[in-house]
């Protein structure tokens, strides 16, 4: 008897660049959950699945999880559009998912913003776009004062028209106005890498201070390095998928500067006790240990272990199906998996509230050097840092939930 | 009116439009010997980009050895598709031929993801200055470079079409295999020719527009971009397809302008030119130097 | 496409009406009436996962269908397809939504409004030919695509739309074991509409201007009508499909329906063979089922001892496309007229069989 | 059933030269399924001009084919026989080869390359050439057709009888060893049909090119041709010199119009026909 | 008037060709009137400005009285206009017996509403009522045997004569044809005169014919018109026009071995017996 888990991964679509090691994560925290002998007794069968960020091919392997005869106990999702597109369906069949989407519009299991339609059984590991949007606007206008500029600083959204990159855009560009910045048409780039020379030219004729940039990493890349080509100041804010350690070893000098949030407390080789189990989960896809996982694959570490235990729940409490699942998540408070301590992030789901923390902490990527060669060398030999810049703990407001 | 910022955005998308330029004259390199829309350019102009950074990171080759070395490769690289995919399909419907090329450009793009991962990769500093100043836009050598290359090739292939024996030959074959066949050409060698040329000349863009950007799967992209700039200029004219490509930089740029400075629309360089292009295709139905079918009967 | 028809001996026709017929012979007609009876009962013993499948490549079918119609009949290639899949989608859902006429009804008034549009879209096919025209239709398919992630009012922008379950007469179908039904009955007549039009006047019109257009138009055929009327067409069947597709999977999303979608019905046409009605469904079932086979393949390749030895790990995806790029590749090397051909031929061969030379 | 008047097959042209180009039995199928040529076979003597005569759909045109290899590009297979030319085995083998062994094809239906000049054109005649006599011989052309040389746009608006012209000297500047000619008097004008049947002889006698020719003027073709083939339904049916041909009962009825030297009138035909006899 | 077909100073220029030079010539109900004149000598181009391919750059056309000048291709096919084509337009893929359906296509009401819904609507009757005619055009031209076969696998000569038929199908009352009898031996020469006879005569057509062989021309038209250089160089009677010494200069040659006074020609009957 097995627990099955659907699995959607984009290895080879438009956010691949961040979903191979996010997906890996997941692969291999289950791989070794197995290895130590499953859930209660029970072998996890996990179906992962490559779906090129294609919301049909997202729904076709849902019907597949979602039928009766071979229903999953839960799925670990991926992208906006497609986890947006499923939510219904999930609610309607009682099956958790645990996305790499963290549109704020699936923290809100009741639908009682009023902003978003119920999403009962959608789950994320982390603040969601809209909130680390918000804590970085915070820290934005702190910066601002800090630097002691005159005039309003001024606030532009970048990314792809898309649900991913909008997802955040309608929340921070209210926070903004709020504390005073002046907002700015947004700007459209896509969500591949290309040449943004116009785009950058654009920023800087708009004179804007603060840019947001909403895409994942390889298209982001591709702006920062026009933009400095184009010797645009700026102060970049990325979204959590939008920076890692590869995307600075690409960018080079281009990303040196960016702030982003970071998911987790401590990345790679981070000094936590938890950091042990990370290494042990990583062996699974990698014996040597040697290969440096990015800023994602630590998160998706997270994120599964954090299903693990739901399911966890469950099959103590009366099996595990779907609705058990769910109710396995809103267990605890300011939860953190057994030994990944100091490594994730404590998080609470309730009934009322699926935002799984307020508390963002804000991260600068440092390059100081040529990055070519071999990651773990740039980041022994600290030509790439990730520096902790600031920890803004968001109010749990209610009006804030759902967008 | 902002001028210094539409000055910098048209000088912009001229160098731009010269690397489309590029791109759209190795397209119709294809198109014109062989009538077959080739989908996978903007694989070709990838693969070179990572050969490329290959010889230049891998094997420490410097640039000037690494570059002729990839044009080389490339050059073979193009028979050798030629000859084990395309070959077999001369004489089949053309539209099952292009099918061939789109499945040509999924197996690349795979196989490229498969061997150099998904993460977009820096290339190696190149020239030694990075940049020059035009009209207060910092424009990349490469960028430069590119403009004289491709200014040059563009002379050579109109000459080569206009004048010699192997370009009246691509011609002829393209009028039709069995005229061509019954003249004596070998229709298999001129197409053969025609994919390792066009595979060379993506290539050249494919490193320069690596050099600036990095090297990633989405640099294929510039195969779409292609098409409207190949069918602006009129498809079977290789100065059009530059001038077509130049044209699709410049409006992408000026779209850009309205719309950061009045519309706000947010991605109205990316589609602005498809309606000037339907514009121009409804006044003149082969683009701007494209030859008129002959309709005689 | 030039294989003479070959009747089997002894099957004589007395009269014209008898040599008009949809099927060649007795039997194949038999064959088709018994392949839908059979159909019917599918519900009942296909899992959800097969059930899924079939009723992807019924409604896929219907699109392909009309593209064979713009680039089959009438010559004149379009890779924008997709957007008016999407159009019909996002329109039925959007009347349903907001005028609360029932699917039933929206399904059909979706095919109608998007073949309008088609025929707006179809104007530049009167003075375009050729690759030109295959631009054009690029264009359109960015035209609409930019028009859907903004218009908020219809589509929901970029965020994916919702829309209703199929229902008739205050009766909802639930689940894909009900849809089915629907799928299979517009599949059927759809398929016999096209096979009616190609038969007469406006269909051979169609074919006469693939062929040769300037004889064609001294045979009285108005060019600019009949272009433009099988753009709308082809508009027609792919809002029909968009349609169906919106009320199958209840939310509508852009993702996944850009060019690649308008190059995949591409590929079911050719593959399927072009100009070819049996094939177009032959197509469809062909490039719906090998992402599925792959995906089957790759399934049970993972973990295993080819995967142990060439660490494949991640990478099996890569394999999956490439497999499926090869494939493509492959079956247009050796098919390159597409499943109709090859069909027909086999069909020569047994009928011929002792004599085939 | 073949029916030789005189001479018997082999000995047809032996008894002046070797068979430049010899066609044994072959078969030709389209499409894997339509036979078309049943069993042919024919020899070209070398310098000779040799007429292929045949009701339409006979398998002319394709016999040319056959022996210059474009068969492949409709579809089309030697499926068995052979063809030798020059001593060699030439069934098989790519049509550009075959050009350069110095076999020309004039297609049926003119065929020229649309959208070039008629310049163009000629020059590409001369592709399988490398010699620097190219020029002179394009002047030749436009000796022969002054024609060509006015109309300097795109070949594709020629009239019909220009683009024949066109073809044929495209023809002459490959330098061929022998020409097929497939209906080489189509569409020209009376007076051109005689011009060209002149040049077709004297490209013979002066160039010393063999010509197979297929004609469905059959008395203009029998008047320049040693020798004729007479095929039906994808065999040769009757064959010999051209003066026997001339003077066969059949030949006269149903290729030259009539016995003896008069003319049948169009006007007053009868939908009855006679039997041809060699059927 | 009683020109079925006028055309009046008739130019057609394109650059600095000029194809057509003011030519002015009638064509009555119910004749058979020939066209010659060597290679490119604007032929095919005045048959093109009657059927609507060119427009004239000058002069106008009359048909029935009516300025037809501007008149789009497809239209004429209305008012009874049908053509053959010098270099075979056929539609390769389609059937003989489509091809020729095709040119019913003005006569056939059925659309593609009704078309599609084939047996609710009649066009079912409709089409089965036209191939009764298409089959007795079939009959008339005897190309029963490749009736199903695809236009493009046929020989040259047959698919003359499909284009005949199609041509025939629309109905038309004056039907123009350019070069009927290239291509064909002197047995095919014959039937293609018989049915070119026969639709002049029986079907009471209008025939507007080209063609380079003299004895046809000679034999079967009432009335010659030559063009030389886009110009009209002679028309009326066609022994009188043959004789002409201009003709033979541009067109003719010197004295033709083929041209016998028909009268004296011994009839093919005689020659059976
Ligand atoms: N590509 C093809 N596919 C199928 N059948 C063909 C093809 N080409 C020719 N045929 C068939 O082969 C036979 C001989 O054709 P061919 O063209 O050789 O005749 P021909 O003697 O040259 O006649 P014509 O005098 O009319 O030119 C005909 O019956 C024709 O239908
Ligand atoms: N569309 C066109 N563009 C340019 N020139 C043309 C065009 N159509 C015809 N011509 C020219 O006009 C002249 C007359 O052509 P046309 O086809 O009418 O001749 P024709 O009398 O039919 O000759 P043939 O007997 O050879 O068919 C030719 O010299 C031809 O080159
Ligand atoms: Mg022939
Ligand atoms: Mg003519």
């Amino acid at each position: 008897q097995q627990i099955a888990i659907g699995h959607l991964q984009d290895l080879s679509g438009g956010t691949s660049d961040v979903g191979t090691p996010y997906g890996q994560g997941v692969v291999d925290t289950f791989a070794w959950v197995n290895k130590n002998g499953g859930i209660g007794g029970k072998q996890l069968a996990v179906d992962s699945n490559d779906y090129g960020y294609q919301v049909p091919r997202a729904i076709a392997l849902y019907k597949k999880w979602s039928a009766p005869d071979n229903k999953v106990a839960a799925i670990m999702g991926w992208g906006t559009a497609d986890t947006e597109a499923l939510t219904g369906f999930l609610a309607n069949d009682k099956i958790p998912d645990m996305s790499g989407s963290y549109a704020a519009a699936l923290t809100d299991p009741e639908g009682t913003s009023g902003k978003a339609k119920p999403a009962p059984y959608n789950f994320f590991y982390g603040p969601s776009y809209s909130d680390a949007l918000r804590a970085e606007l915070t820290w934005a206008a702190e910066d601002w004062k800090a630097k002691g500029k005159p005039g309003k600083p001024k606030f532009v959204h970048m990314g792809a028209n898309h649900p991913y990159p909008n997802a955040p855009k309608a929340a921070g560009e209210a926070l903004a106005t709020e504390l005073g910045f002046e907002v700015l048409p947004p700007l459209v780039f896509a969500l591949a890498p290309g040449d943004y020379s116009a785009q950058c030219l654009s920023l800087k004729s708009s004179g804007a201070n603060y840019a947001y940039l909403g895409n994942t990493a390889a298209s982001n890349i591709s702006v920062m390095k026009a933009c400095k080509n184009a010797g645009v100041d700026v102060q970049f804010l990325s979204n959590v998928w939008g920076m890692d350690e590869n995307a600075a070893k690409t960018a080079g000098d281009a990303a040196d500067g960016v702030i982003f949030p970071l998911r987790t407390s401590v990345g790679w080789g981070g000094d936590a006790p938890g950091m042990k189990t990370v290494q042990e989960i990583a062996k699974m896809s990698d014996p040597t240990g040697k290969v440096y996982r990015p800023v994602h694959y630590v998160a998706a570490v997270c994120s599964s272990l954090y299903m693990k235990e739901a399911i966890e729940w469950a099959v103590k409490n009366g099996g595990p199906t779907g609705e058990n699942v769910a109710k396995g998540f809103h267990q605890k408070k300011d939860w953190v998996p057994a030994g990944m301590e100091g490594v994730c992030s404590p998080s609470t789901w309730t009934e009322k509230d699926h935002r799984g923390t307020m508390k963002v902490d804000l991260y600068r990527a440092r390059v100081t050097g040529p990055t070519d060669g071999d990651l773990n060398d740039l980041m022994a030999k600290g030509v790439i840092k990730l520096e902790k810049v600031k920890t803004i703990e968001l109010p749990r407001k209610a009006e804030w939930a759902g967008w | 009116m902002n001028t210094s910022f539409l000055i910098q955005l048209l000088v912009n998308g001229l160098v731009v439009g010269t690397l489309y330029g590029v791109v759209a004259m190795s397209f119709v390199l294809i198109y014109k010997a062989t009538q077959v829309v080739n989908f996978a350019q903007g694989e070709l102009l990838l693969i070179g980009a990572w050969v490329c950074w290959l010889l230049l990171t891998k094997y420490q080759v410097p640039f000037w050895v690494g570059m002729p070395l990839t044009l080389v490769f490339m050059f073979a690289f193009g028979i050798a598709v030629q000859v084990v995919i395309l070959r077999p399909m001369i004489g089949e419907p053309i539209i099952s031929v292009i099918m061939v090329t789109i499945g040509l450009s999924t197996v690349f793009q795979a196989a490229l993801k498969w061997m150099f991962g998904v993460n977009p990769q820096p290339f190696p500093p190149v020239f030694a200055s990075k940049a020059v100043d035009l009209f207060g836009l910092q424009i990349q050598t490469v960028y430069v470079m590119s403009l004289a290359v491709s200014v040059a090739m563009m002379l050579g292939m109109a000459w080569f079409f206009k004048a010699s024996k192997y370009g009246l030959a691509m011609r002829a074959t393209a009028f039709n295999q069995q005229v061509a066949q019954s003249l004596g050409i070998s229709v298999k060698n001129v197409f053969a020719m025609a994919w390792a040329i066009s595979a060379t000349v993506s290539a050249v863009a494919g490193v320069v527009v690596a050099v600036v950007n990095g090297v990633s799967s989405g640099l294929s992209a510039y195969g779409i971009k292609v098409f409207p700039a190949a069918i602006l200029g009129g498809l079977d004219s290789v100065g059009g397809a530059v001038l077509g490509g130049i044209i699709i930089g410049l409006l992408e740029n000026i779209a850009q302008y309205v719309d950061s400075q009045y519309l706000h629309w947010g991605n109205l360089y990316e589609i602005a030119p498809f309606y000037v292009l339907i514009l121009i295709l409804m006044i003149k139905p082969y683009g701007l130097f494209g030859t008129k079918d002959i309709e005689r009967i | 496409m030039v294989a003479r028809s070959t009747i089997p001996a002894g099957d004589f026709r007395t009269s014209y009406a008898a040599d008009t017929t949809i099927f060649p012979t007795k039997t194949s007609r038999n064959f088709a009436i018994a392949g839908v009876i059979l159909l019917c009962f599918a519900p009942l013993v296909f899992s959800e996962y097969w059930l899924s499948v079939s009723i992807q490549i019924g409604i896929f079918a219907i699109a392909a269908l009309g593209l064979n119609i713009l680039v089959g009949f009438t010559g004149q290639i379009s890779i924008g397809q997709a957007g008016f899949f999407l159009l019909g989608a996002f329109t039925s859902a959007y009347i349903n939504n907001t005028y609360a006429i029932p699917v039933f009804f929206a399904i059909p008034l979706a095919g109608v409004i998007t073949a309008l549009v088609g025929l707006v879209f179809g104007l530049p096919a009167a003075r375009l030919k050729g690759l030109y025209l295959v631009i054009a239709t690029l264009a359109a398919q960015y035209i609409l695509l930019d028009f859907f992630s903004r218009a908020e009012w219809f589509s929901g922008g970029s965020v994916p739309a919702s829309a209703n379950p199929f229902s008739i007469f205050g009766y909802t179908l639930r689940g894909d074991r009900q849809y089915f039904y629907v799928v299979l009955a517009y599949v059927l007549v759809c398929y016999l509409l096209v096979t009616n039009l190609m038969r007469t006047r406006d269909g051979r019109a169609l074919i006469a201007i693939r062929d040769h257009y300037l004889s064609a138009e001294i045979m009285g055929i108005n060019l600019t009508k009949y272009r433009t009327l099988s753009f709308g067409l082809a508009a027609f069947f792919a809002g029909i499909a968009g349609a169906l597709y919106a009320h199958y999977q209840l939310v509508i999303s852009q993702e996944g329906f850009g060019i690649e979608r308008s190059i995949l019905f591409l590929a079911m046409i050719i593959i399927g063979g072009t100009g070819s009605i049996m094939g177009t469904l032959m197509g469809t079932a062909f490039v719906v089922l090998l992402p599925e086979s792959m995906e089957w393949l790759s399934h049970n390749l993972k973990g295993g001892a080819i995967d142990k030895a060439l660490a494949l790990n991640n990478n099996i995806t890569f394999l999956r496309e490439i497999a499926i790029g090869l494939i493509i590749i492959a079956f247009l090397m050796f098919e390159p007229d597409g499943l109709a051909r090859r069909w027909r031929q086999i069909k020569t061969y047994w009928k011929l069989y002792p004599f085939s030379h | 059933m073949t029916e030789t008047l005189d001479t018997p097959r082999a000995g047809a042209g032996s008894a002046l030269a070797a068979p430049l180009l010899s066609v044994r039995n072959i078969e030709v199928v389209y499409d894997d399924v339509i036979l078309v040529l049943r069993g042919l076979s024919l020899d070209v003597p070398k310098g000779a001009i040799v007429a292929l005569l045949g009701a339409n759909g006979a398998g002319k045109s394709t016999t040319l084919k056959a022996i210059s290899g474009l068969l492949k590009t409709e579809d089309g297979e030697v499926t068995r026989g052979e063809i030798m030319f020059d001593g060699a085995r030439i069934d098989g083998i790519d049509p550009e080869k075959i050009v350069r062994r110095g076999i020309f094809q004039v297609m049926e239906g003119r065929r020229i390359v649309a959208d070039m000049t008629s310049l163009e054109n000629l020059k590409l005649g001369a592709f399988t050439r490398s010699d620097r006599e190219v020029n002179s011989d394009i002047e030749m052309v436009f000796n022969y057709f002054p024609r060509l040389k006015e109309r300097t746009g795109l070949a594709g608006y020629l009239s019909g009888g220009e683009q024949q012209m066109l073809a044929i000297g495209r023809a002459l500047m490959a330098r061929p060893k022998m020409i097929l000619m497939d209906e080489p008097s189509m569409g020209l004008s009376p007076l051109l049909v005689k011009e060209v049947f002149a040049i077709i002889k004297e490209i013979n006698r002066d160039l010393g090119v063999t010509i197979l020719l297929v004609e469905q003027n059959a008395r203009a073709a029998l008047s320049v041709a040693s020798h004729g083939y007479i095929m039906e339904q994808g065999k040769v049916v009757l064959d010999g010199t051209a003066d026997s041909l001339r003077d066969n009962e059949d030949v006269k009825e149903f290729y030259l119009g009539g016995a003896g030297d008069q003319r049948k009138s169009f006007k007053n035909l009868k939908s009855f026909k006679r039997r041809k006899r060699w059927l | 008037m009683d020109y079925t077909l006028e055309a009046r100073g008739v130019s057609l220029r394109f650059g600095g060709v000029k194809a057509l030079t003011d030519v002015s010539f009638g064509v009555r109900e119910g004749e058979l009137f020939s066209i010659i004149g060597p290679n490119g000598a604007g032929k095919t181009s005045i048959v093109n400005c009657i059927s609507g391919r060119y427009k004239p750059t000058e002069g106008r056309l009359f048909h029935r009285g009516h300025d037809i000048t501007g008149l789009p291709p497809n239209a004429r096919a209305k008012i009874g206009i049908g053509r053959t084509f010098q270099n075979l337009a056929l539609f390769h893929h389609m059937s003989v017996l489509d091809n020729i359906m095709v040119g019913r296509h003005h006569l056939l009401k059925n659309n593609f509403l009704t078309g599609s819904l084939y047996w609710l609507t009649g066009a079912r009757r409709e089409e089965l009522k036209h191939r009764e005619k298409v089959e007795e055009i079939i009959d008339f031209l005897d190309l029963q045997s490749v009736r199903k076969a695809p236009a493009g696998t046929l020989s040259y000569g047959l698919r003359k004569r499909v284009e005949l038929a199609r041509a025939m199908a629309l109905e038309p009352h004056l039907i123009l044809l350019d070069e009927p009898m290239a291509g064909m031996n002197f047995e095919e020469k014959e039937d293609m005169a018989r049915y070119i006879v026969d639709l002049n005569e029986e079907y009471g057509m209008t025939v507007v014919m080209i063609e380079h062989d003299m004895g046809v021309v000679m034999d079967i038209s009432h009335r010659v018109m030559v063009l030389d250089f886009g110009r009209k160089i002679a028309e009326g009677d066609p022994a009188a026009v043959l004789a002409d010494p201009h003709v033979k200069r541009a067109y003719l040659g010197e004295e033709d071995e083929l041209l016998v006074d028909p009268d004296e020609a011994p009839s093919i009957a005689e020659d059976a017996a």
